[in-house]
This record gives structure tokens, C-alpha cells and sequence, in this order.
């Protein structure tokens, strides 16, 4: 696959808030290189390490990504405007391989591994079912956006408070599906990778030193060898992991 | 096979700052300053080498931008089998700078020889300085041996200071008779001009410089990680899953100059400066201190443009500071 | 007599961030945490300590703010004679850091306990932690008898680790034998107990660390500074008058953090946690490596209200991190 | 004296060129305390250190201070625009005396050592002989200011340029004067130390870690003991210098 990386400056268009402590940025600058599944490291001023976030969504202008406030360089990035400049580097990770996607594609995600899955099931036209899953209701968001896709949208909540009660994967047993995409925190991961009874796609975060592949500070292990979430990754297909 | 756009400048600091001056100057460049230095008998074009384990093994760093302009480059510290390295988390994040505990993850001498040397080669025709590590006496010697058949490896940088392996690494850059002993049996294997990286985790760096000179180094390149460490207040445990790691970053620059200007006025070999060099000024100030040659480590990780940035800069601000010939500025602030 | 205003919040980063979520929790702050520490036998309301040379002999910031609010403070290293200290310039600046030569510049003991004390005593009612230096083992020992009447004063802290004096402080800090002897010293005259302040400038820190409690110390101190240097591009010559100095500030936090970790698992005495500490978040971090209290240096130079705020800020993080007591988190992250 | 440091945030009014590297910044905010001769503390954003500016000029909602481009600091303030905020260090150091002031005041400035005699000129109600030195006419800035004071203004220039062709310190021998001010390079206040017949007081400069007294960074040597130039500084009396 060819490697295309770009450092370039995007400008924030929009940043809002779509619960608590998710926030939606939109921003302006050169998209051209953005795939579906991939995602940009973020330089804030003030930290020395960039900060890896997934394309929820690009066209040819803007690139959409969303975040959890989770520590100072996201609450940092929550705290910004509209006109504001942010220097990225796009065009990281492999992304999603469409090619291997089935006929009845299923779409798991957990809290903010659910972006990446929007860009995803626009791909695939709406023709998926998605299953997404919180904690609770307050927390809740894209629904509407995915259904706009013409998906089909399960919602879950540990707590009940909206959709099923219990995990996204409490789910997985009533759907008819012929291939899996999946992306969340890793218990979540572990849970798809042990119930789904289909080959699948699933995306992984680590600590990042570059994001591009030249320090060596994201591998893990695989059947088919080490690699880079960065650049071999994020996306693992179900069949090389070790779990 | 990229359009690199390196907007954003060189990082000196954790917050993108103004562009310097030098930058406006660009344009009017003298093309009588010379940037040549001679590093151990090899002539480098400029200075400036990505420092190892932050360059991969080069031809990545192709792929945004012609590699050539650079004066060498120190690939991935490379070992006689392949290593997975340690496990993760591997990175955490300081102030001016980061921890990694990668533990020499590399394919092997094997593999390096026959599949990473080959495509760099393809991309660079500069010299090439190997960087090499081993568990013993015998496995740095086997890899030097190796490595010595390599027509493009011009120097061999024999890493005994990396902090993130027990039982090899480090302990033979903290103890002047353990790395008198690797420098030996180095030197007794090849030909190639051979520089001992050292550890600044050390009470007296000097000390271990002279002993490696003394061994037959030709040349000594410092520093290493030092040893550093962050703890995640939400798990309240270390970050990194090895518990410490090697602290590089511009944080450390202060520590790097003051071990390359001690280590200048003790030995005679040629010194390569490395540790916290994000910009042009750095390399002056680390040429002033004593280096021949300057390594860029970290800075690659956060502005993967950073080397030829450096590179591209240097011109600039030798202009700026009045300096026409880099060789002569050497130990110039002693 | 000021009209403090603490406008920019604390420094952690070069570069004013933005406030942590916990300054809005301060309102509801749980009056039921506890920031109680006891180091060496001597209850602390808190543990946070202005540094020794960074807050002076303590009076003057109370012409800033009322500096009860502190758990103690340590006061400039005071040696027998007044001492003049290094020519200048003494101070450089570095990437979240700075370089002092200072060469403990102060009024000799004798002005201490008849001129500065008295001051200090009259705006602070606190215990107090005496910093010590010296040229000798009897300099040590004579300067800690006087301190030894002195009754606000609780706690020796034994600077041998002073990297800005020759023939004085850092020798004793890097070598295990004298380090001992000035300790067994100080232990002969004294029934206060007595911190060793250590250097980070060795090879091992836990071997002294370990040598100073065998030889009677009630706890050790670090780190201090390490040694660092700048060259002026201008003049191409040190900036620092004395050619190298001590490096502090946050740079070197990750270092003193990892330092404090090693040597929790080293002894047994309590450990005092220094460098590069400019927040509450870090008093936790240094605190879970292993620090029964926490000194503030560098950061009350750059904001004269920062051991201020990192007292009012500590309930806010221990209530956002969920810590009740915080005694319980001491080691923590072992 | 009584010390009265205050930290506050100030906001750019304007920031202006004088000349190809001295920029004037008028600054709006707790001018409160601010003393003629002492001087500002300023913390910018990327630099570990504070930058010391002395007062030029002070009235009840704004500070004047007019510094040159030497460094990076320098260079970025000067990049600042009207609106931006600074985090201020005031009432720094000791200030001028003006009780020791004579009847036929001298002041004598050399480049950025200029400023401070401005609000002092205008403290002396303009009743003073005023030498500014500078290395070249294109240099020259605030000899209208000063003569608007109402000052006796006496330009020199090293190239001859404008006005006297010389130093500062060439035209003092001709001036009637009982005290004199000077504040300017050290080469500079050492030739006035040296050709003055009277008393005065002059303003020295040092690199400085804290710049309000803690850290013993700035200290000098004086007859009458060590002083810091922060604190028992910027302004020495002329009999107390270890020349
Ligand atoms: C490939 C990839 C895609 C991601 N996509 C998204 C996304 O679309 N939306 C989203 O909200 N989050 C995403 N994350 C997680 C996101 O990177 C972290 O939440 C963010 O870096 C935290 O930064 P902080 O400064 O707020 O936290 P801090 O804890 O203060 O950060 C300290 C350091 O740890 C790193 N770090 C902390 N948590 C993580 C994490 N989970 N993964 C990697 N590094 C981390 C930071 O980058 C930084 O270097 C992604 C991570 C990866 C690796
Ligand atoms: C009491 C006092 C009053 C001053 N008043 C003025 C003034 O009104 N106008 C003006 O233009 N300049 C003045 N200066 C000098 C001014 O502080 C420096 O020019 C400025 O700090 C340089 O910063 P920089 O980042 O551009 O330079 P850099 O060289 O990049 O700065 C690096 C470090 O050195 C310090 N430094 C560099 N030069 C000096 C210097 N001459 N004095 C003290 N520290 C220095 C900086 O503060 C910084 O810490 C004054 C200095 C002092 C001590
Ligand atoms: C991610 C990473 C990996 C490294 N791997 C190696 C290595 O394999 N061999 C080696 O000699 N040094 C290695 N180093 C050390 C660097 O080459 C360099 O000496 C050090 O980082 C200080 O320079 P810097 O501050 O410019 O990064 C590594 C550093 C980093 C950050
Ligand atoms: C200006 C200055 C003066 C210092 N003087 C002393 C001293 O007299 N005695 C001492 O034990 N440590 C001294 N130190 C070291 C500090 O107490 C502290 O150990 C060190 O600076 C690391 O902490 P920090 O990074 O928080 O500053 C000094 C540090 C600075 C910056
Ligand atoms: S983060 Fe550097 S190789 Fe993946
Ligand atoms: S600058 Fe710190 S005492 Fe003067």
C-alpha cells in the first residue's frame, strides 16, 4: 500500500460539543490524502507529542474528526475556535480494507471508537447494521447521523437508560451478518473478536511516539509478524491477532 | 510520492514558534559558507544525522522527502537476532520531550543486511553510519563483522547506553572496563572507522570516553537516553509498561552540550553531539561545544521534516552568526 | 503589603495552558480530604516545600502572599562564612528550564540565625527545613550544631549535591565514602533529623542513597540540580559566567520522578521529592513514585505564587483523581 | 523601600516599530505601582524565562515600554498584535531616587537604555539636559518625545550620522550639571562613571532568573555589600560601583 503522509495546517471551521465530554471538530485544509479507517496526528500547542484521532468523516474541503476530552491536550483541543489553526499530519494508519467487506456488513462500536465507523458505513452506503455502544444515555451521539445513512442502528447502554441494556456485544447473536468491522476500547475488541463467528476488521490504539512509523513505540504482535498500529495498522483483520 | 509541505517549521519547542529570522535570509544565501566536516577520515556534505532509532532504517523517511540532503543517517539499533522489543505502552509524553522504552525492536543483522540496506541504498547514496547493540562481547564483535563487508556503512556507532534492555546496553556504558572490552573486540573485527555512543546516565562521562579512546574508538558519540519515567494518575501506575524508558527531547540539550563540551576537552577523537537537537542554532551551539557531527533524534518523531529542515536552515543561520566554514566553529567555545 | 493576584495559574509548560478541570471542583472541595504528612517524626499541614535557593530565607515571598499556607520551606544553603558566590551572568535559559551558577551566595551562618531566622520568624510559624552546605566535613558539622539550637528548625537538609562550588558540595554527593562521613558528622552534633540532598549527577543514585541511611540519615532529599550548559551564538562562548551550571525546572522532572522511584525501592527513610515540580499533578506523580513530601524550586521563580497555588490546587486533583488521604498514596505506583 | 510586586495580565494597546528592531508596546492594566526606573517581568508564550523591560512611560491605565530585537523574545513580542494578552511581573526593582535629584539634571541614555529616562524626564518636569546616543541616525527614537518634555536634547552618533559625531559621553564636558542620570550599555555607564565630576545614578542590566529577589541570580558587588540588581537595582548611586 502506498504510504502518503502530509504535514499541513487545517483550519477549524466548527467545534462543538455532542455530550459531556465528546466534542466534533470540523476542519478546513488538504484532504485530499484522507481514507476511511485511517487517522491524523494533531500537534496542540503546549505538548510535545501529537495526538492520533480518527477521521469520522472527509470530503473534499473538510475532514471531521471526533474526541473525548480525556486529558489536557483533548480538554485543550475542547477549548478551541472556530478560525484557529491546528497543524496535522494526515494520511496515517492503513485504514479499512473495503475489498474484504461482505454482503451484510455488521459495524460494532464503543464510545469514541464509534467515528471512524460513520466515514465507514458512508462507504458502504448505508448498508450495514451498526450496533453502538455507551454507557448511558447522556452520552449518546450519532445516532441520528448513522441512521441519516440509512443504517441499520442498534443502540446499547450498560446502565439501560436507552436501547438494549448490557454491551454492544450482548447483541451480536441476533444479527445476520457476513463480515465485521469493529472499533472501541480494547475489552470491547476482545469481546467482538471472541463472539463474532466471521472474518472481520478491527482498529487499535497505542501509545504513539511519531505515528508514522519510525519509532517503533506502537508494535504488537500478529501471526503474519510485529506491526506498527501506525502504519500496519490501526486495522488488523481478525485472523492475525494473537488473542 | 508525497507533496511535503512542511508549514509548520522546525520545533525547537513544544509551541510552534515564530520563524526565525534566518528563514527571510533563504533566499540570498552565500554559497561560499561551507558546511562540510570531515567525521573520522569520511567527508559528510553537512553535519546533520538522523540520529538511530528514530529514523527506521531511512527509506521510510524517502517516501517525504529526498533523503539525500542529509550528511549520513544512524539507522535502527540493530542486534544479532531479530527483538520484539518490550511491551507496551513503550511511549510517554514530558515536558520539551518523551520517555520510549522500545528495547531495540529490529529484524535482525540478518535481515538488515538483506532486506533494509539493500531498499536504503536504493534511496541514499551518502555514508552510512550502522548503529549497533548486542547482550555480549561476542554479539557486538558478530555484528561488527558482519556489518564491516557493508561498502555504505561507513562508521559503526556502537550503542553500549541504551537504557531499555537488561543485561546488555547500558551496563556496558556505565563501566569504563565493560566498554573497553566491547570497544576492543570491535576494533579487532573491522576497519571501519569505530564510534562508541555513550550513556549519560554516569557519574563521569569523561571517564568513559577516555577509556574507550584509549581502547581504540575512533570517535564517541553521546549521549544516549537518559533515564526517565512518568506515572499515570488516573491508573496510578508508570506509564510505560517497562516502568522507565529513555528521556530524549529537547529537555535534555542543556545535559547533552555540557557532556559534549567536558568530553571535548578530554579526548582527542571526534565527538558526534546528540540529544534534544531540534534546530539549526542547536547544531551551532553543539559544533561550538565540540561535535563534528550533530545527530537529530526526537525532532524526527514530532516534525518528520525536521533533519532537512535542519539541513536547509544551517546556511541560514551560519549567515546570521557569521560563521563562513562549519569545521572551524569545532570547540570554538572553548 | 501585595495585592496578589494570581492571574496566570501555575506554570507547568512554557507556555500559559489552559486551567485544569479541578480549579472549577475548588468550590465543593471535600473538606474531609486529608493532605497530612508526617516526614521524619514532624507532622506537615501539606506536603509542599519551597526549595532550598528558590524562595529565599522564606520572608520575602511573604511580602507576596501569607506563606503559612505552606507545609515548610527550605531556606538557602548557608554555609560558615558569607559567601559572595559565582561572577555572573548565573543564569541561562533552556527549554522548560533554566541553568543557575549562583555558587551559594549567602550571609554565612552567623547572619542566618541572627538576622535571617528572626525575619523568617516573624511571618512563618511553621516548621522549618535548614539547608546546608559546606567546603568541608567540619564546615557541615559546625553549621549544623548552630542549627541545631535554633528551635523552628525541624529538619537538617544536607545539601552535598551543590553543583556550583568547587572542592565542595557535589564532591560529597558523588562519591558513597564521603557522603557517608558528612552524614555521621552531621548525625554526631544534632538530634534533629537530617535529610541528605542528592545529586542526580551519578551513575547510581540508590548506592549513596543506600550509603547515607547506613550511615544515620533520616531521610534524603532529590534531586538537585543537574549539570547543564549554554553557548551564546552571539559570542560563541558559555553564557554561564562559570561556563556550566545546574539544570532545574520542568525539563527535569521525568528524571527526578524516576530517581525518587528507585530509591523508594532502595531504603527504608523517607524521601523529599524534587525537580521540576510545578503543579499539583506533579506533587501526585512524585508522590506515587515514592516522596513523602514534595519541594517546589524553579517554578517559584518563574511564578512567585507557585508553591501558593499548588497548595490551593492539591484538594481539587486529589478529589479528581479520587485520593482521600494522601499519606496513603506515598509509593503508590509500586 | 517598600517592595510591592504584582502579577497581572495586561493588554497590547499597540505595538509599533520605531525603528528597524525597537518596537514600542502600549500596554493596558494595573499600572497601580509602577515607579520611574524600575521594571517589568514578562512572560511569553514558548519561553521558559520572563523578559525584563523597564518602564518608559506610565499613567493611571497604561504602561510604555519600548524595547529592541536582540533574541527570540524580543523577536515574537515584536510579532504581537493590539488585543493579545501578556502576563506581567510590575513594580520591580528599586526606581529612580528622585529625592537625590540636583537643580541642572543630566540624563544620559545609550539604545535601549533610553527608555527609563524617558518617564524620568517627564518626572523632572523636562527640566534637564538630555544625551541620547545612538550608533547611526537611522537608529534615532524619541528625540521628539523628550524635547516635547521640554529637555535640552543632545542627539550623538557614533558615524556622525546626526547631531554630535561621537559617544554619549564625548559632549559631557561641556554640559553645566549638578547629578545625572544614565542607563545604556555597560562601556557606556562606565565612561560616564568615570568622566562625571557629581554624584548620579545609573541603571544596570543582568540576566535574571526570577527578577523579584529569590534567586540570587543577578547579584553584584558594591561597597556597600552585594546587591541584586533586581532588587536593590537596576539603580545604583555612582558612589557605591566597584569600578
Ligand atoms: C489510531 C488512533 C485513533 C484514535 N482515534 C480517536 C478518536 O477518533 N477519538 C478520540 O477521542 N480518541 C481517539 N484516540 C485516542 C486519543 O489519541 C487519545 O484520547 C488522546 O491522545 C488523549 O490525549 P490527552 O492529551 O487528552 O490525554 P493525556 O493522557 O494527557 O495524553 C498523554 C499522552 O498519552 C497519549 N494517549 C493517551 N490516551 C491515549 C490513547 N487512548 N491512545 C493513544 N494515545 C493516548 C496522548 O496522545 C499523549 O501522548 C485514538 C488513538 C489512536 C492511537
Ligand atoms: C532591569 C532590566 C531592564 C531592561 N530594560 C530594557 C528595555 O527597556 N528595553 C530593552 O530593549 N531591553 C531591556 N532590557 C534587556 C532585555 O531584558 C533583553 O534584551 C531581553 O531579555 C532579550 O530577550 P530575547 O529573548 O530577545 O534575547 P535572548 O538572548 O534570546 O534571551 C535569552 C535569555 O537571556 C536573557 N537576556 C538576554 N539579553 C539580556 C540582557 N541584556 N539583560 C538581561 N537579560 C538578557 C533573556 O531575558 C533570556 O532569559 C532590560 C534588562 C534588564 C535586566
Ligand atoms: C524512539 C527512540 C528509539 C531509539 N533507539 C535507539 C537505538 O536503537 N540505538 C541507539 O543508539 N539510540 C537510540 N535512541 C537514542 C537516540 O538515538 C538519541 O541518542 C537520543 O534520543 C537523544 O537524542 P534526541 O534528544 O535528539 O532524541 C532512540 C531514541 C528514541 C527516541
Ligand atoms: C537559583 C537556584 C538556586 C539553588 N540553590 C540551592 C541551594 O542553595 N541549596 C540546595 O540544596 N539546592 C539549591 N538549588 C536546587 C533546588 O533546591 C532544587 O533541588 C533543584 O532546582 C531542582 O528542583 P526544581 O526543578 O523544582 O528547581 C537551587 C536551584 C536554583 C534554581
Ligand atoms: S508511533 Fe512511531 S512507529 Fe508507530
Ligand atoms: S533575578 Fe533572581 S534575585 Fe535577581
Amino acid at each position: 500500500m502506498l504510504k502518503i503522509m502530509k504535514q499541513s495546517i487545517f483550519k477549524i471551521k466548527e467545534n462543538i460539543a455532542l455530550t459531556d465530554s465528546i466534542f466534533k471538530m470540523v476542519l478546513l485544509g488538504d484532504t485530499s490524502d484522507l481514507r476511511t479507517g485511517q487517522f491524523v496526528n494533531i500537534k496542540l500547542d503546549g505538548f510535545f507529542l501529537r495526538r492520533p484521532i480518527s477521521v469520522c468523516d472527509v470530503d473534499k474541503k473538510s475532514l471531521t474528526i471526533i474526541y473525548k476530552i480525556v486529558g489536557e491536550g483533548t480538554e485543550q483541543m475542547s477549548k478551541m475556535t472556530a478560525g484557529e489553526k491546528l497543524d496535522l499530519l494526515t494520511g496515517l494508519g492503513n485504514g479499512y480494507d473495503l475489498t474484504l467487506a461482505g454482503k451484510k456488513n455488521l459495524l460494532v462500536g464503543g464510545g469514541v471508537g464509534i467515528p471512524p465507523l460513520y466515514k465507514l458505513a458512508k462507504d458502504l452506503k448505508g448498508n450495514c447494521t451498526v450496533v453502538l455502544g455507551f454507557n448511558t444515555a447522556t452520552e449518546i451521539f450519532y445516532e441520528d447521523e448513522f441512521k441519516a445513512l440509512g443504517a441499520n442502528v442498534i443502540i446499547t447502554t450498560i446502565d439501560g437508560t436507552k436501547g438494549v441494556k448490557g454491551l454492544a456485544t450482548d447483541v451480536l447473536k441476533d444479527i445476520d451478518y457476513d463480515y465485521f468491522f469493529a472499533c472501541g476500547p480494547e475489552p470491547m475488541l476482545k469481546a467482538v473478536y471472541e463472539q463474532t463467528k466471521t472474518s472481520g476488521q478491527l482498529s487499535f490504539e497505542e501509545r504513539m511516539g511519531c505515528g508514522f512509523g519510525a519509532c517503533m513505540g506502537c508494535t504488537c504482535k500478529t501471526i503474519t509478524g510485529y506491526k506498527r498500529i501506525c502504519v500496519e495498522g490501526p486495522v488488523l483483520v481478525k485472523e492475525e491477532l494473537v488473542w | 510520492m508525497v507533496n511535503a509541505k512542511a508549514d509548520a517549521g522546525v520545533y525547537k519547542n513544544t509551541k510552534t514558534r515564530v520563524k526565525t529570522d534566518a528563514v527571510k535570509l533563504g533566499k540570498k544565501t552565500n554559497s561560499k559558507l561551507n558546511t562540510k566536516v570531515i567525521l573520522c577520515g569520511v567527508q559528510l556534505d553537512n553535519p546533520i544525522i538522523p540520529a538511530s532509532g528514530t529514523f527506521g532504517y531511512g527509506y521510510e523517511f524517502a517516501e517525504f522527502y529526498d533523503i539525500n540532503c542529509l550528511g549520513s543517517l544512524s539507522f535502527k539499533g540493530t542486534t544479532r537476532e531479530a527483538r520484539f522489543g518490550n511491551p507496551t505502552p513503550r511511549i510517554a509524553e514530558c515536558e520539551s520531550g518523551m520517555i520510549n522504552a522500545i528495547g531495540l525492536q529490529n529484524p535482525g543483522i540478518d535481515a538488515v543486511i538483506n532486506a533494509e540496506l539493500p531498499k536504503l541504498r536504493e534511496v541514499f547514496s551518502k555514508p552510512i553510519m550502522a548503529n549497533i547493540s548486542g547482550f555480549s562481547v561476542e554479539e557486538y564483535a558478530y555484528i561488527a563483522e558482519r556489518l564491516d563487508e557493508e561498502e555504505q556503512v561507513e562508521w559503526l556507532e556502537v550503542n553500549i547506553s541504551c537504557p531499555n534492555v537488561r543485561g546488555g546496553g547500558m551496563v556496558f556504558g556505565t563501566d569504563s572496563k565493560a566498554a573497553v572490552k566491547v570497544t576492543k573486540a570491535i576494533k579487532a573485527v573491522t576497519t571501519k572507522p569505530v564510534i562508541v555512543k555513550l550513556s549519560p546516565n554516569v557519574t563521569d562521562i569523561t571517564e568513559i570516553a577516555k577509556a574507550v579512546e584509549g581502547a581504540g574508538a575512533d570517535g564517541v558519540s553521546l549521549i544516549n537516553t537518559l533515564i526517565g519515567m512518568r506515572i499515570d494518575l488516573n491508573t496510578k501506575q508508570p506509564i510505560i509498561a517497562n516502568t522507565m524508558g529513555g528521556f530524549s527531547g529537547p529537555a535534555v540539550f542543556p545535559i547533552a552540550l555540557r557532556m559534549v563540551y567536558q568530553v571535548y576537552e578530554a579526548v582527542k577523537i571526534p565527538i558526534v553531539g546528540i540529544g534534544g537537537v531540534s534546530r539549526a542554532e542547536d547544531v551551532i551551539e553543539m559544533m561550538l561545544a565540540g561535535a563534528t557531527a550533530v545527530q537529530i533524534g526526537t525532532a524526527n518523531l514530532i516534525n518528520p521534516f525536521a533533519s532537512k529542515e535542519i539541513v536547509e536552515n544551517l546556511l541560514n543561520i551560519m549567515e546570521k552568526y557569521k560563521i563562513k566554514d562549519l569545521k572551524e566553529i569545532i570547540g570554538g567555545a572553548h
